[in-house]
C-alpha cells in the first residue's frame, strides 16, 4: 500500500500542490495527464529525486519521505531509459546488485526471470549505444527490477517506441507486473495505452489530481470538464437541468437520473450514439433528426459530426456501419443514444 | 545549389585569415637551423628554463582538478540565487590583464598584507619563487579547468544519476561509478587548456617571478638583450611544446565529437 | 534531501576559489588612495597608453567581426574534409606562448623576409607602431570571435534558412534578414570577447612594440622602474576598463540564456 | 503534375537509392515510412535543400533540379515549424511576398483565407514564442502558402501536436487543400493520419520507395512484407501455394485466385477475421476451430490471438463483441475469413 498525503513539490514556475493518492500494494495504477502536468515531477518526488515542500509518502507503513533515494528502496524508469551508456547491458541489469543484499541464487534466478521475460537474452553482451529504442527500454526496465524495489516508477515507457514495437512491450510489461509482487506506477498521456495495462489511475492536471478510482469509471463518469475533454468525451454541452431532463441549445434529453444542481454539462462517448436512417424503435429514449456536417476517417473507424440544430453530436462509427448506412455530407438521419449514456456534471 | 557570391566571399575571407595565422608560425619553425635548434637545447639554462615552465604549469593543473572539480560538478548540478555571480567570479581572471593579475597577487602577498605576513610567518615565498610561478599560474588556468568540467558534467543527464541513486547508490558511489567514468574525458581536455595557458603566461609571471626564469621570460629576456635571432630557438622549442599539447587536446576533443 | 559530506566538499572548494580570484583583485581595488587614482588618471602618459590599449583593441575586434564573420558562417553550415584543420588553426592563436606570438610575428615582417620588404615597401612599420599593435592584437583576439559567431550560427537550425530560401530569399537575403538578427547576440559577444582577450595581452605587445606604450606596457615599466607602489594606480584603471567590459559581456550572455 | 525520376541522394550514413515518383496537381500525396526511412531527406532533395547525386525532378513539366531552392517554387513546412522568432506572426506569414509579385489585392485576400480558414486571427500580432505547438504548425502552413507555391512539403506536421488539437488541424488541412490549387506533400509514420488525409501515397524504407499508389489499395494488397507489417497487417504467414490452396503450417487456406509463384506469403487483415463460437453457416470459405491466446484491449477494440495449431491468427473486434461472445484466454472458438480477403504476395 501506497499512501501519498498532501503531497507538495515548489519548482521554478511550476509546482504540485496537495497530492493524496492511495495505491493498492501490487496493483499496477496509471497517471494520467498532458504534457506539462506534472507527471513526471510527481514520481521523482515520490524517488526522492526532487525536494518536496509539505508532505508525506508513505509505502507498506513506512515514512520515506524524509529518506535519501537510495534508501527508498523505489525503482524508476524514464522515458529515455537512462542506462549507464560506459557499461554494456548485463552490467547495467546488475548495476543496483551491490547496494542490495541479495542472496547469489536468488539473484540469478531473477536474473534469469528477467532477461527471460524481456527477451534480452541475445543482447547481455552489447553496448548499450547499440540498442533500438524498444531495447533500451526494456533493459531499463529490467534494470529496476533486479534490485526487487517495493515500487516500480516508469515514465511514459512506451512513448518513445515505434508503434509496431509497442504492443509487444505492453504485453511483456503486463506479464512481468503479474509475475512480480512490485507495485507499478506508470505515467502516461495516451488513455488507450492505460485501458490496456491498468484498472485503477490517477488524472493529473496542472500540478493537481482532478480524479482518481477504477479506470472504467474515470472513463464513464469524467468529474469534471478537462476530464471529459481529456479522456476523450467529445459530446460535452452546456446544459440547464429540469428533475431528470437537461436543455441544450433547445434540445430536451432524457438523464438517467434526477440533477442535483440546475446548471451544468451532459457529456455522451461518441460510440454511445447510434445513427441510423429511419427513427430506432427500441427502448432509446433519446432520437433527434440531423444532418451529417463532416466525415473524419480514423482508419478502422469513422468520426461522423451531425448537427442537430445547433448542437454538433460527435458518434463514432465503423466504416462497414458508412458504407451500409451510406452515410456522407449532408444527409439527414437520426442521432440516438440511451438516457444511461449521458452523464451529467 | 550552385556555388553563389557569399560562398566566395567566405572561402577568400577563410584563405586570409588561415595565412595570417601560419604563416607566421610556419616561418619561426624553419628559421633557425637545426644545428642551432640543437645548440639551444643542451644550454643547461634553457633547458632549467623549459622545466621550470612545464613544472609550475603541471602543479598549476593539478591544483586546479583537485579544488576545482568538486565546484565546478556543484555548479553543474545546482540553480542557486548567486550562481551567475559565483560563474562571474570563475571567469574574471579570464579578461584581466595579464601584469594586473601579477600585480595583484603581488598587493596581497607582500608584508603589508595580513595574508602575506601570513605566508612569511609560514615561510612561504612569493616574490620570485616557483611557489609564486604556481600561484599566478593557477590564477589564470584554473577557469579554464573549471568551465570544461562543469561542461562535461552538465552534459551528463542528471538522471542518469538519480538512476543510479534509485538503485542503491549514494552520491559518492554514484559520482564515482558513473559521472566520473562519463565526465573523464571532458575533466582530461580541461587539465590540459588549463596547462596550456598556464605555459603560455608571460606578463603575469615576469611581474611576480623574474627568476626563477621560465621559458616566455627568457625569450623576453634574450630578444631584449640580443635581438631577434637569439631569442628564436627557444621560441621554437616553447612553440613545439604548446603544439604538441594542441595536438593532445585536439585528438581528444575530436573523439568526444565522434562518440556522441 | 539531506546536505552530506559531499555537499560541504563542493562548499569548501568553492570558498577557497572564490577568495583565492576575489582576494588580490579586491584589494588591489582598494590600495591606491583616491587622490592618487585621480593624479594618475590626469597624466597625460596615462591617458595616452590607455587611448593606445582601447583603440589598439577595438581595431583588432573590428578587423575580426569584417575577415571572421563570413569564415565562421562558412564553417558553421557546412562539413567537409579539412574542416577539423581549420578549426584548429584558428584556435592555434590561444594556446600559444604570449611572447612567441610577437616573435613570430617579427620574424615575417622583418626586412629579412618577402612580406617585410612588401610591407616596408608599401611604407607600414610594424615594429614599434599602431599597426604592429593592431597585427598581433588580432592574432591573439580573432579566435575569440569566430568561435563565438560559430557557435551563434551553428545554434540557429539551417532549417529555419531552408526556409526562408523555400519562401524565396537568396543566401544573402536570408543571412541579414533571417541569420543575422538570431545571431546578432552571439556576434556582439564575439565582438566582446575579442575585445577584452586584446586589451589583455602584454607578452605580444612588449616584444613587438614598446613604444607606442599601451597599459600594460606602462604596468610592466612602472613596475620595474619604480616599484609595486607606482605601478598600482593605472593597474587600477586598466582593471577596471576589463571589468566593464566583462560585465557587458555577462549580461549580454545572461539574456541569451534567459530567452533560451 | 510532379515527375521524379532515379533520384538519387548520398549522405554520410545515409542515402536515397532512385526515388521514381509521379505526383497528380493538386493531389494530397503522403509519403509514409518508419523514423529513419529517408522522407525528410526526400522532401529536402526535392525543395532543393539537400545536394542530388543524379536524378531530375519535374514540377508541371519544369526542370527544376538544377534551380536554386529559392528558384523552385515549393514550400516547405517542418515537423518543428521553424517559425522565424524575431518576426511576429504577421510579418512570418507575409515573410515571402516580397520576393514574389503577387498583387496587393491578391495578397491581401489570401492573407485573409488563410488567416480565416486556419483560425489564426487573434494571433496576428503575437510573438511566436508565445504560441502553442498547433498554433505555430498553422502558422507555418499559412506562411509556405501565402506565396501560392506549386508544392507544398509537409514533414509530419501533427506529429509534434498534443493528441487532443490533431483532429481539428487535420481537418483544417483537409479544408484547405480543397480550396486551393497547390498540390500537398506529406509526410507521416502514421497509417491511420494517412488514410484520413489522403488519397495516394508512396511507402519509403531505408532510402527507397517501396510501393506507391491508391492509399487503400496500399493497405489490402501490400507488394512486400514490410510493406505489410507497417500498414499493419498483422497475420502474415509463408505459405506454399497449390493452384488456389495455400498451405501454412499444415492448415490449407483457400485464396481467391491462382498464385503465381509456388512460395510465399499470404496476409489477411487482422478486421476481415471473423470469431464465432459455432462454425459459421455462410459463404465464408475459410473457417478452422482454435483456442484463443491473449486479448489485448485496445479501448474501443480489442486484439484477440488465436492459435489453430502453430498458427496464431490476429483478430481485432470490438469491446462489444467480446462480451457477447464471452472470449477469454483458453476458451474454444471458430477463427473465419472470406477467400477474399487472403492476399498473397
Amino acid at each position: 500500500m501506497i499512501v501519498i498525503e498532501n503531497l507538495c513539490v515548489k519548482l521554478p514556475g511550476f509546482s504540485l500542490s496537495d497530492i493524496n493518492l492511495r495505491i493498492k500494494k501490487n496493483d499496477f495504477f496509471v497517471l494520467l495527464g498532458p504534457s506539462g502536468a506534472g507527471k513526471t515531477v510527481l514520481l521523482e518526488a515520490i524517488a526522492g529525486l526532487v525536494k518536496t515542500a509539505a508532505g508525506t509518502i508513505r509505502v507498506n507503513d513506512r515514512d520515506i519521505s524524509r529518506l535519501a533515494p537510495e534508501k527508498r528502496g523505489i525503482g524508476i524508469v524514464y522515458q529515455d531509459c537512462c542506462l549507464f551508456p560506459h557499461l554494456n547491458v548485463r552490467e547495467n541489469i546488475e548495476y543496483g546488485l551491490s547496494y542490495h543484499k541479495i542472496e547469489a541464487a536468488r539473484a540469478a534466478e531473477l536474473f534469469g526471470v528477467l532477461v527471460d521475460k524481456l527477451g534480452l537474452g541475445r543482447l547481455l553482451d552489447r553496448k548499450t549505444i547499440s540498442l533500438s529504442g524498444g531495447e533500451r527500454q526494456r533493459v531499463a526496465i529490467a534494470r529496476a527490477l533486479m534490485i526487487e524495489p517495493a515500487v516500480v516508477l516508469l515514465d511514459e515507457p512506451l512513448s518513445a517506441i515505434d508503434p509496431q514495437f509497442r504492443a509487444e512491450l505492453q504485453h511483456q510489461m503486463k506479464r512481468l507486473h503479474h509475475s512480480t509482487r512490485t507495485t507499478f506506477i506508470m505515467v502516461t498521456h495516451n488513455f488507450s495505452e492505460a485501458l490496456s495495462l491498468a484498472t485503477s489511475a490517477a488524472i493529473i492536471n496542472g500540478g493537481r489530481i482532478e480524479q482518481q478510482g477504477d479506470l472504467m469509471e474515470i472513463f464513464k463518469r469524467p468529474c469534471s470538464r478537462f476530464v471529459a475533454d481529456f479522456v476523450g468525451m467529445k459530446n460535452v454541452f452546456q446544459a440547464a437541468f429540469e428533475k431528470s431532463l437537461a436543455r441544450v441549445n433547445g434540445i430536451s434529453v432524457h438523464t438517467g437520473a434526477e440533477a442535483s444542481s440546475r446548471k451544468g454539462y451532459i457529456a455522451i462517448r461518441p460510440e454511445d450514439i447510434v445513427l441510423s436512417v429511419t427513427r430506432l424503435d427500441s427502448s432509446i429514449r433519446n432520437s433527434f433528426m440531423g444532418t451529417v456536417d463532416s466525415v473524419i476517417d480514423k482508419g478502422f473507424t469513422c468520426e461522423v459530426c451531425v448537427s442537430v440544430g445547433d448542437t454538433v453530436f460527435n458518434s463514432l462509427i465503423t466504416r462497414s456501419a458508412l458504407v451500409d448506412l451510406g452515410i456522407e455530407p449532408g444527409r439527414e438521419l437520426f442521432v440516438s443514444f440511451k438516457a444511461t449514456a449521458v452523464h451529467s456534471f | 545549389m550552385k556555388r553563389d557570391m557569399f560562398f566566395w566571399i567566405c572561402v577568400a575571407c577563410g584563405v586570409v585569415i588561415l595565412a595570417f595565422i601560419l604563416i607566421p608560425l610556419v616561418q619561426l619553425l624553419i628559421a633557425p637551423a637545426p644545428e642551432m635548434m640543437k645548440k639551444t637545447i643542451m644550454d643547461g639554462d634553457v633547458r632549467a628554463a623549459l622545466r621550470v615552465s612545464l613544472s609550475t604549469a603541471g602543479a598549476a593543473a593539478l591544483i586546479s582538478l583537485v579544488f576545482g572539480t568538486p565546484l565546478a560538478f556543484f555548479l553543474a548540478r545546482n540553480n542557486f540565487k548567486g550562481k551567475k555571480f559565483i560563474e562571474s567570479v570563475i571567469d574574471l581572471p579570464i579578461v584581466i590583464p595579464h601584469p594586473v593579475v601579477g600585480i595583484a597577487i603581488l598587493s596581497v602577498t607582500g608584508r603589508e598584507h595580513w595574508i602575506g605576513r601570513i605566508l612569511g610567518d609560514l615561510g612561504v615565498r612569493i616574490l620570485g619563487s616557483h611557489v609564486g610561478i604556481i600561484v599566478v599560474l593557477t590564477f589564470v588556468g584554473m577557469p579554464f579547468y573549471i568551465n570544461a568540467a562543469k561542461h562535461g558534467f552538465e552534459a551528463i543527464s542528471p538522471r542518469i544519476e538519480y538512476v543510479s541513486r534509485s538503485l542503491g547508490a549514494s552520491m559518492i558511489g554514484t559520482f564515482f561509478r558513473v559521472t566520473f567514468p562519463l565526465a573523464f574525458r571532458s575533466m582530461l581536455m580541461g587539465v590540459i587548456m588549463c596547462l596550456a595557458r598556464a605555459i603560455s603566461e608571460f606578463g603575469a609571471v615576469v611581474i611576480v617571478a623574474y627568476h626563477p626564469m621560465n621559458a616566455p621570460v627568457m625569450i623576453y629576456e634574450r630578444f631584449e638583450a640580443y635581438g631577434l635571432a637569439y631569442s628564436l630557438p627557444i621560441s621554437v622549442w616553447l612553440l613545439l611544446i604548446s603544439l604538441a599539447i594542441f595536438l593532445v587536446f585536439r585528438m581528444l576533443s575530436m573523439n568526444v565529437k565522434g562518440a556522441a
